[in-house]
């Protein structure tokens, strides 16, 4: 368990949990006991308790001695801290628990087919009846949402107001009736990415977190956390195992892309810097990293296409993740928002 | 002067059929259906048959010869029709290619499908170095990326000393299909002393690589206009914050652009058809400039579309991502861009 | 006057006109005479009175035998056919034989400081005062302004209702009190556009063309006008004495300026041919020649200062042309406009 | 890791005294003035002397020498608040090639200036070949482009054996003051047996270019710095069609975008100055990466400012030309965008 964590290595937990190894069940058993599956949250919620001082000696402990993550999900990262923050208490001692242990799976329903950069103007409706609310919509992007127990999910209470405000956030059993899930065949071929529909679903209004109409802005809040895990996630991206003035050697030097590497190497370097400038001294928008990353590494997966040649261009090779790259620049915010973002926010330029 | 630029009417009319025959029947979906095939099964050849009854597969073969007897200009037209829905046919290499170095009543009829295996690396070089060579008149060697290699009945081999004719079926041949993104019939080719049925002067390639680069870069102006009407399609009809993204002004100078971009790139493919057919001596350096100029639009295009399009863009079930990958892949035949610039200029001697 | 003429060696007329030969005197005088220099214009008011078919066959001879035009001006390219169309017959027979023998040199008074490419928000006001317009404020970007005898000239006559309906088509007499003009040094140093400023100008009522508030509509025609004066213009630009490969050869081929040198050269190329297919067939928007042509020399211009090293640095080198070229791009509708209206014209996206 | 990027108390204050006396004393009509001046005549060397009691000239001398003893890091910094006025000051010539070659008393007090003569062609390249030569000690050869070459007291000559120290006012120098169009103080020069009055081993000449490369790509960053920032007040407060044009979303993005490669670049530079500091190993490459991306950033934000600002910008009324001018020389200056990129693929051995 202390060895680099290779793709599909993950503990992802659910009631229909895998484990890649016997050594990795152990672990995360281990861990579970011990609240170290979330280290800082409180032990009755199936933490720690750690403070957040020693929260952070903990992980860089862990660090230290390169030991793998027990468990990751989409619950401890951006549910569980929402629901820490705004939930009942009914909620937290319901949900927290089942993350910690890993017993269930969260995915997030946010996204639809007609919102896509409008995410405030999303249609899944849930209306009141009785005890129940009344589910009708489709949600897209969900993550794993073939593998997830539950969703957390942003639904339409009041159709009639002001986009923002007829927003709930509501926790739904993936189990419920009336619930259908197809996964969403990418260019690049297959991918996590789930198409979920809600035909009547009936879900307890115990499950509404927060107020109804008050969705929103638990949505940003959650989205704050969506942008650390990105960044996390992408810090955990396996190192390239040749880089790109390698394999331009390797290819024999072709004189025609070598202003594309050096362009591409370049601003590699000034972006990394650039990311440990703002550690330093944080005040640089993340936004910018967000555009700029994502269009640097479609350019350099292009690349890397372009030096394979015609070999470059069969399935399981650079061309995967080259078509991959394509949606970086979509996902969690495209290029043009944060654009957009960039002018407004940092450069203060007027609408 | 503008002959090049103004179609005959019998011109007009050929592309008016070729396209309303290619939206009946070759639409995107047929890619897809081949797709589903294995990679050594992807060349319909009964449609490809009906193509021959429309006289493309002979379109450059003599009359003589059962072939159309037409020209580049021709041939051009009906590629940029084929790149439109991204129509898996062997028109490069068996109308472009072997219209040009074997034609024949068989091949013209649409009934023998020919292949050209010249490539030995991973880079299109029309220049490189070749390490096949023919003994006791056998073909020895390994060639790569050889286009519809899956499917043909005859392969035309470059090799140190001549083009050598083998029969794609014949002993000593052996075929391992490639599944490209794609989604094209190609393969890589091995040859342990393949008889030689015939051979050809080397002289003779370049006019078929050249003529096949030119019917290319008409595939892809095609298929770059398709995905860009697709686009404009789009930015009209989606909505987002109220109002149709068109109605962005950064959305609508990018298209604008890749609008400008569009135009060149016709009047450029256009100009090296023209060029070919008449023998012009800048036909060489034009073909260049129009691959590398399709080229760098077709990818434009359609990086464009992706982005445009916004999550659907990036899923299987729109058609953008097959024009995209198609892009890559025909960027990369006969020369990629960079390839054809470095042509273009040395030719003019810089 | 069969050989290729240099720039500077127009002849331009008006009040103070020069004449670079006694050559170029003779053939100004024995064309005037004969109606030459606006050969379709009716001999009524100083034309040969040709007729269109008539016209262009002269035009064609001239060129055949390399003839000079013997008269250039605003007068006769843009005022002319404007007035032949659309003035009283008081005015025709007033201005137009002046334009015609070359007497009165005209220049255009459109663009103001405050206004840029919204030409429709012009503020130069004309006030009505018995039989005068009395007329305050300020145009920039008047081509030799300071060589001008009477400015055409856009006013504000309403500025109350809609911004396009309140303005008015004036000619002015430069010689009114009133009236000062100075010359705008650019960044590449001296140039033939000045800014003029009105202070309580009084130009007779009798100088309005077409009706009060008719304005608008008459500056768009001679818009089109001008832009077909741009192109003719552009034609009869010198030829490049060096290719852009020549000159990167003489360089000692760097080879970190080839590919821009290969991409300029394609780019050309491809525009030219398009040019030639547009003529051919004519559909493809000017706007998009507007546009291509004008970034594309941007970046020509650019690699000729790169290519002569810091030679090209020195003023009345390649740098002069280099920095004119930055004008390229916002005279005569900048760039954003024309890609604007592709937007809009061309590919009909909406507002 | 982070100390590279955090100015210390002190630094923090030298950035903030700099800016403070740039603006004041030498603010971009301090070049317009300079400008208006022969050619020959475009250092103001009291106003030198102002900067050297400020510790400017002697940034690099060490204190023994009457210098400040600091490091590139200090030297960036100000060099950069130098560029923000584009103030036609010897720094480079004289603060950072001379305080590195030849560092004196008289250097750090103001009192002389030195020139570098290194090019003997109008492109740079710190490797090719020289034909200056010394014999029976003195200098024969003639060189271009010389920084500052005009005004110098010391000229440091790049020879086949040596850096030859010769007096500018000296017998056998011909200074040819040029008028360019950054209005900068800069000549070509003729030695005809100037006689050599002190030499150095050519092995120090590589230190002291990428010190100014350095420099001056922080000089860049200054400039493009403060020419973004009068085009984001232009975008704010400049009305077309009855809203300012900072709200056009075409314009909002260009701007976005040129936000972004001015963090690149101030994050480059900082790390090639602090890397010099350190002795780092990879501070050459740093110092290229550094050079080119201030090269393409400055005239991307000079040309950007031009075309945002509409007709005035191409008016010499308007300060951004006089950046867009300073941009281009400057690129050019210690090798352009081009070279610096080749010389960072070099030294990673592609």
């Amino acid at each position: 368990m202390r060895t680099p964590m290779a793709a599909g290595q993950e503990v992802w937990g659910g009631r229909r949990r895998t484990f890649p190894s016997e050594d990795a069940k152990l672990w995360f058993e281990r861990c579970v006991e011990r609240g170290y599956t979330v280290p800082s949250w409180p032990v009755e919620y199936g933490g720690a308790g750690l403070s957040p001082d020693d929260a952070k000696i903990f992980a860089e402990e862990l660090k230290r001695i390169g030991a793998r993550l027990p468990l990751v999900s989409f619950g401890i990262w951006m549910l569980g801290p929402v629901l820490l923050e705004l939930a009942s208490e009914t909620q937290k001692r319901e949900h927290l628990p089942k993350i910690a242990r890993g017993e269930i799976r969260w995915c997030q329903g946010y996204s639809e087919p007609g919102a896509g950069s409008d995410l405030a103007s999303l249609s899944t409706r849930a209306r009141r009846e009785g005890d129940d609310y009344v589910v009708d919509g489709a949600k897209v992007w969900t993550s794993h949402a073939d593998h997830a127990d539950w969703m957390f999910c942003l639904v339409r209470t009041d159709a009639d107001g002001p986009k923002h405000e007829g927003i709930s956030f509501l926790l739904i059993d993936m189990a419920s009736p009336g619930i259908s899930v197809r996964p969403i065949p990418l260019i690049s071929g297959s991918s996590p990415f789930c198409e979920t529909r809600f035909d009547g679903v009936r879900v307890p209004a115990a499950n509404l977190v927060g107020r109804e109409g008050g969705g929103w802005q638990i949505a940003k809040r959650l989205l704050e956390h969506e942008r650390t895990i990105i960044s996390v996630m992408r810090d955990a991206a396996p190192e390239e195992t040749e880089t790109l003035p390698q394999q331009f050697l390797r290819a024999g030097s072709p004189a025609g892309l070598r202003d594309r590497v050096i362009q591409a190497e370049l601003d590699f370097l000034c972006n990394r810097l650039t990311l440990e400038r703002n550690r330093a001294a944080p005040g640089v928008a993340s936004s910018m990293f967000k555009l700029y990353g994502t269009e640097l590494n479609k350019r350099r997966k292009e690349l890397r296409v372009l030096l394979a040649g015609t070999g470059g261009l069969e399935w399981n090779t650079a061309a995967k993740e080259w078509l991959r790259s394509r949606a970086n620049s979509i996902e969690g915010g495209t290029s043009e928002i944060q654009l957009n973002i960039i002018a407004k926010r940092v450069l203060g330029l007027p609408d | 002067m503008s002959s090049r630029f103004v179609d005959s009417p019998e011109q007009a009319e050929l592309a008016r059929g070729a396209r309303a025959f290619v939206e009946r029947r070759i639409p995107v979906a047929a890619l897809r259906g081949v797709r589903a095939r294995p990679a050594d099964d992807r060349i319909d050849r009964a449609l490809w048959r009906e193509c021959a009854q429309l006289g493309w597969a002979g379109i450059l073969v003599g009359e003589g010869d059962g072939g159309a007897g037409l020209g580049m200009i021709e041939a051009g037209l009906v590629a940029e029709q084929l790149g439109r829905t991204l129509a898996p046919t062997p028109f490069l290499s068996t109308a472009i290619i072997g219209g040009t170095l074997v034609p024949s009543p068989a091949l013209a009829g649409g009934d023998q499908l020919v292949a050209l295996a010249l490539d030995e690396t991973p880079f299109f070089d029309a220049r490189a170095s070749c390490e096949t060579i023919i003994r006791d008149r056998g073909v020895i060697g390994a060639k790569r990326n050889v286009l519809d290699g899956p499917a043909a009945d005859r392969v035309i081999v470059r090799t140190q000393d001549a083009l050598a004719i083998v029969d794609a079926r014949g002993p000593g041949v052996t075929i391992t299909a490639l599944d490209r993104v794609d989604s094209r019939s190609v393969a890589d080719l091995r040859f342990d002393r393949a008889p030689v049925i015939d051979t050809l002067s080397l002289d003779h390639l370049d006019r078929a690589i050249t003529r096949a680069t030119a019917a290319l870069a008409a595939e892809m102006l095609g298929g770059a206009d398709a995905v860009f009407a697709t686009t404009l399609a789009y930015l009209k009809e989606r909505r987002q914050f109220g109002v149709p993204i068109g109605s962005f002004q950064a959305l609508k100078h990018r298209a604008a652009q890749i609008f400008c971009e569009l135009e060149l790139t016709r009047s450029i493919v256009r100009a090296a058809l023209a060029a070919l057919d008449a023998n012009a001596p800048d036909a060489e350096p034009l073909v260049s400039a129009a691959k590398a100029r399709a080229s760098d639009t077709y990818l434009l295009a359609t990086a464009e579309a992706i982005q445009m399009h916004g999550g659907i863009g990036v899923t299987d079930e729109l058609d953008i991502g097959l024009y995209y990958k198609r892009a890559m892949a025909a960027s990369m035949l006969f020369g990629d861009a960079a390839y054809h610039r470095d042509r273009f200029a040395r030719v003019a001697g810089y």
